[in-house]
């Protein structure tokens, strides 16, 4: 990859990441303002921006309760989502959705839904619309290792399959379902291989952006082509608790050891890392886009905290569309 | 009236041709219909609604499903959301159990979530069975059970021009509609007036006038009710017959209008009584007509306990036009 | 009264250790008792009721489960049906929409439609959220959709002590019981009797007595029916509360009881309005106590739509000590 | 396999067939007295037969809407069975079940469903029932093709490979789903290629009464002997229209050529014809059995047609166990 191009990627990463980190810092403050429960997407930014990097705006993204790496990567209005988790009427989701179900169409992000697995379903169907009216743009849905243990995943995939659907079924894979390993809940080692000879599937390194993208952009070019649902399976890890600020590290079952592979392993991190060996001007740019960040997230938590709050009446809005 | 009306006064057609010319005037006018279904393009075509209609619009857009309906309720809110007009055809409602939580959490909830953002053109249509031994699985009314549901619509048409006229509503909707239909009432023929029409929703009919008592119907209890009041009108007794046609939203004022008038009413339900829309619609009647209600309102609904299968069983377990004529003869005796 | 109950009396325990001494009791007792659920054995522990209990019980009775409720529902069953007592735990009854056709086609029908051959001692166990922006997926009371299932009971209890015995007595059921909690229950403690008991369901309990008007709350509404009495009582107005506990069945006796002396009352509720439990119980008032209720019913029940996430909508959406200190009000408008 | 063992297992399929044909017959008869929807088994004998030959009382089986062969082979009493379709409180479910739902505790058959894949999970936990009591018990599971597309389907498969429990899956693939082919409901030829790396599966002629009995034989033993749960797809045909007496040909989709096809390769008449090559003393024990049978058959009808209703009260028992 041109290491411009993976610049590209990294700022896309990081602004994730610093999204999340501020979210973090802010949530339990005096006087909180986020009354929302939040599921953190640090660790995983790779898998959001390596495969949204392929999308265009007339492609569809469909997340789940963690939803705001998808949400950005994808295009999601920034002010619109600090706006909603402050429950603001200028929030993407006029504040009746809150952390779990971002939305903006506008940027081809459905509304996240936070039964797991409850859009994988209806990505499908999203994809069977595009199909029938005979445009070339990819559904594309997120889920988690948990999410596939859903009957309707399966469901979905075989239905994808038979009508050849122009889907992306994006597996992240980060070994847990809120605090449960998926030794204790899966049959096989991997995802994608229960689905393996129902559909063309993949496990990839979910930490490498360059990983991500690349096999994400074969995976788009060929559903584009007419050949159908592909299943790609992102091996990855979230370096924060399942929901809540912490960094979910547990004498049990996440051990500070196993935090600590896998913090090496940072895909923002990594990134940089290969930008910097890659050139020293990075240093420098790097440091202008942190100042940049700041910038435009400050200005959208300022422009959270001026938004007004819906009014009574909006209460009874929006139920029937 | 225009002339095609008055020509089309003149046709009698069933209930389910009645809803296969709804649906198939909306094909052929529209590429965004999608009708999809188990067993929707066989010889049975869901009871005769989808007859054929796949040679003509083609199987892209009526298309037969797997058995998932968990995943195709799913898909054919996908469908919705990326613009079609979906319905989506069950034989039965006792399925749906397997699809409450892509209506319920997903289809009900997400206009309101995403702040407008999406619409859910979702009609969800299915039919009840009664008798011949269907059993406990095969035979539930669950307009009950969603009625409580926000963001949900609850359509039951009883007469084939009401279903022609209320699953094009249905489907000109926006928003998800449990459109639920019963097989008792596909013995019906009717005139059926040509051409589109829509009939609002939340609007009742009354299928008799009267005087003495309200007999408020649901679905295929409208038939026994109506059987009911052609007897108690030769004992002297006028009942009134209200149609509730929608069952969420559901109409008030027909109902404080007919109520005002004769003071005892009879409610009759299709499902199990505990948490029954009878009972909805009674504790609004006694809230509204307090001071106006000459007697307790009498409900006829089932008696809570799955369907038993044995035939004898089922005649004691079903309600019918007996039941609704003894409720009336309740009501009246001190009236006689 | 023994040494060891009165010892007890002097225990303060929280709600959910109070649960956690009703399931260790059992599991002590019989081998034949299985736990299972999403996250049974991790730190969260079912909000402590089964924490550390795998350790003593081992994880072969006492499992996690993989995110499948349809399917897990079923094995569920199974599992009963050969011969264990299943509790089935879910953080929250939102995701019991995935299980509704194992509970409502399967559970709650295999004893009928067997002619009594098997039984499905199942309790299904899991906990209402209330604000945080919990949202429209994860904020749900499902005790008004639930209720109109034959063969299904229900069981709402609002104390520590209570919950304890309830909870034993749907464990010896034979049958399937939907165990419904509220999180905001869950700030509580209170003296808890050591020992196992039994609360026998379809007995309500008066938390209060009183003359002017009865309250009758469900869940934890009952917390916000006593606050609200407490108001009340400041200015002279003597409100009756009544804990339902169970909801289906639920006490007819004690609600004729009370509300004859009463005359006035005031149902609240943590569902919907339409179709709600209260809406049942306040026909079912109307109808048994026609000519002695003074005053239409108040019902505090939850708007219909789906709940919102902003917190300043949730104040207004939720209902509280405030709606009922006001519906009583009303009430008494006359008598003032 | 010994042709006296054959003949044995021919008794059972042409009982079952035999009784399917005199419920076909009577069923339209002036005043009715079958009032419930029945789905024959005609053409699937051997799969019933050749699996339950392999099953123990003790060991317990769960059916569908089609319950009538799977009912009989466990050692269902047909009495009681056809009490039951007769709405008689002598049925085996007292008149509550009907035809979908037959019932035999006693002889280790669990209430059917007939909610299309129902039992697959309530047989899974059943089996896990089994594994914790520590017996050798196994749970055996009969279902459609159609039924595989249940979502719940893939769920119990994947718990029971993850608990290692002592289940037999069997599916009947029939190649209908009421008058759905297969093509327009699945993305693959088989079914249980779909499910291949999670569990051992074999795809059987299920027609074979040898081939049936033989290959659950192999999965029963290896059940009992711990390995966990077996998947066997039996390639079948129902003879019969979905519901109802008829043949269920139909130009469209069940043609004349297709049903002729497999009549030939009725599971019932090919054991027999295999019999009578073997030895021509089975010509008069088959003719022998056949009124044998009759006279069952009669006097099961005649128990039927003597056994009282169930009486207005009974409504409501049994609801709570
Ligand atoms: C149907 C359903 N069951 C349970 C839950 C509770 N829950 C929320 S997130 C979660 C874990 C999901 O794990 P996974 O799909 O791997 O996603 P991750 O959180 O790891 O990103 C669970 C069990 C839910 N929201 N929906
Ligand atoms: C959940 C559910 N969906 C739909 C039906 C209606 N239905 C009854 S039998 C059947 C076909 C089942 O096909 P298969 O599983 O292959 O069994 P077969 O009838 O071929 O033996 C269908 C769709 C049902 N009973 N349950
Ligand atoms: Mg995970
Ligand atoms: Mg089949």
């Amino acid at each position: 990859m041109e290491s411009d191009k993976l610049y590209e990627l990294y700022k896309k990463m990081r602004r994730i990441a610093c999204v999340e980190d501020v979210i973090a810092d802010k949530y339990y403050e005096k006087n909180r303002k986020m009354h929302t429960p939040i599921h953190l997407y640090n660790g995983q930014e790779a898998v959001a921006v390596g495969v949204c990097e392929n999308l265009d705006r007339e492609d569809i993204v469909f997340s789940n309760h963690r939803c705001h790496g998808h949400y950005l990567a994808k295009g999601g209005n920034l002010k619109k989502m600090v706006a909603e988790l402050y429950s603001k009427n200028t929030g993407c989701c006029k504040g009746k959705g809150g952390s779990m179900h971002l939305c903006d169409m506008e940027a081809g992000v459905a509304p996240a839904s936070a039964i797991v697995a409850g859009n994988v379903s209806i990505a499908t169907g999203y994809a069977m619309g595009n199909k029938l009216k005979g445009n070339y743009n990819v559904s594309c849905v997120f889920f988690g290792d948990g999410a596939s243990e859903e009957g309707s995943v399966y469901e979905s995939i075989c239905f994808a399959r038979l009508k050849k659907l122009p889907i992306l079924f994006v597996c992240e894979n980060n070994r847990y379902a809120i605090n449960t390993p998926l030794e204790e809940r899966e049959p096989l080692n991997t995802i994608s291989e229960k689905f393996s000879n129902i559909l063309p599937v993949s496990v990839l390194d979910g930490n490498d952006i360059e990983v991500v993208t690349g096999s994400a952009k074969e995976a788009v070019a060929q559903i584009r082509n007419g050949k159908g649902p592909i299943f790609l399976e992102y091996i990855t890890y979230r370096t924060r608790a399942h929901h809540n600020i912490g960094d979910g590290v547990n004498e049990k079952i996440r051990t500070q050891e196993e935090w600590n592979m896998w913090k090496e392993k940072d895909p923002v991190e990594l990134a940089r890392k290969s930008l910097i060996r890659h050139s020293r001007k990075y240093v420098r740019l790097i440091d202008l886009y942190e100042e940049e960040l700041m910038k435009e997230i400050e200005e959208a938590f300022a422009f959270a905290e001026e938004s007004p709050f819906p009014k009574k009446e909006e209460m009874w809005e929006d139920i029937w569309g | 009236m225009s002339e095609a009306d008055k020509k089309g006064k003149e046709r009698f057609l069933s209930y389910t041709e009645a809803e296969k010319e709804a649906v198939e005037l909306m094909l052929k006018k529209s590429p965004d219909i999608v009708l999809m279904g188990q067993g929707i393009n066989d010889e049975n075509a869901m009871f005769g609604v989808t007859d054929g209609l796949y040679k003509k619009y083609g199987t892209d857009r009526i298309f037969d499903t797997p058995l998932a309906e968990t995943g195709l309720t799913g898909i054919a809110i996908g469908l919705a959301m990326s613009g079609y007009k979906v319905l989506y055809m069950h034989n039965r409602p006792d399925f749906l159990y397997l699809a409450m939580d892509q209506i319920i959490n997903h289809a009900a909830k997400y206009s309101y979530m995403s702040g407008g953002q999406v619409n859910i053109p979702l009609v969800v249509w299915a039919v009840t069975g009664q008798g011949w031994g269907s059993a406990a699985q095969h035979s539930q009314s669950i307009h009950g059970i969603m009625m409580q549901v926000p963001g949900l619509k609850i359509v039951m048409p009883t007469t084939p021009a009401d279903a022609k006229g209320l699953l094009k509503t249905a489907m000109d909707d926006k928003s998800p509609v449990l459109f639920l239909e019963h097989r008792r009432l596909f013995g019906q023929e009717q005139v059926v007036p040509e051409g589109e029409y829509g009939i609002p929703f939340g609007k009742g009919v009354l299928r008799r006038e009267g005087t003495d008592v309200t007999v408020i119907a649901i679905s295929a209890m409208v038939i026994d009710a109506i059987e009911a009041s052609e007897r108690l009108q030769e004992e002297g007794i006028s009942t009134e017959v209200i149609d509730l046609r929608t069952v969420k939203p559901y109409d008030r004022e027909l109902l404080i209008t007919s109520v005002s008038k004769t003071k005892r009413v009879v409610i009759a339900d299709t499902s199990w009584i505990t948490g029954s829309v009878a009972k909805e619609i009674s504790e609004f009647i006694y809230r509204e007509l307090f001071e106006i209600l000459e007697k307790r309102i009498e409900i006829v609904a089932l008696p809570d306990v799955p369907t038993p299968a044995a035939y004898v069983l089922e005649d004691i377990y079903y309600q019918n036009a007996d039941s609704i004529y003894y409720a009336v003869k309740r009501l009246m005796e001190d009236k006689e």
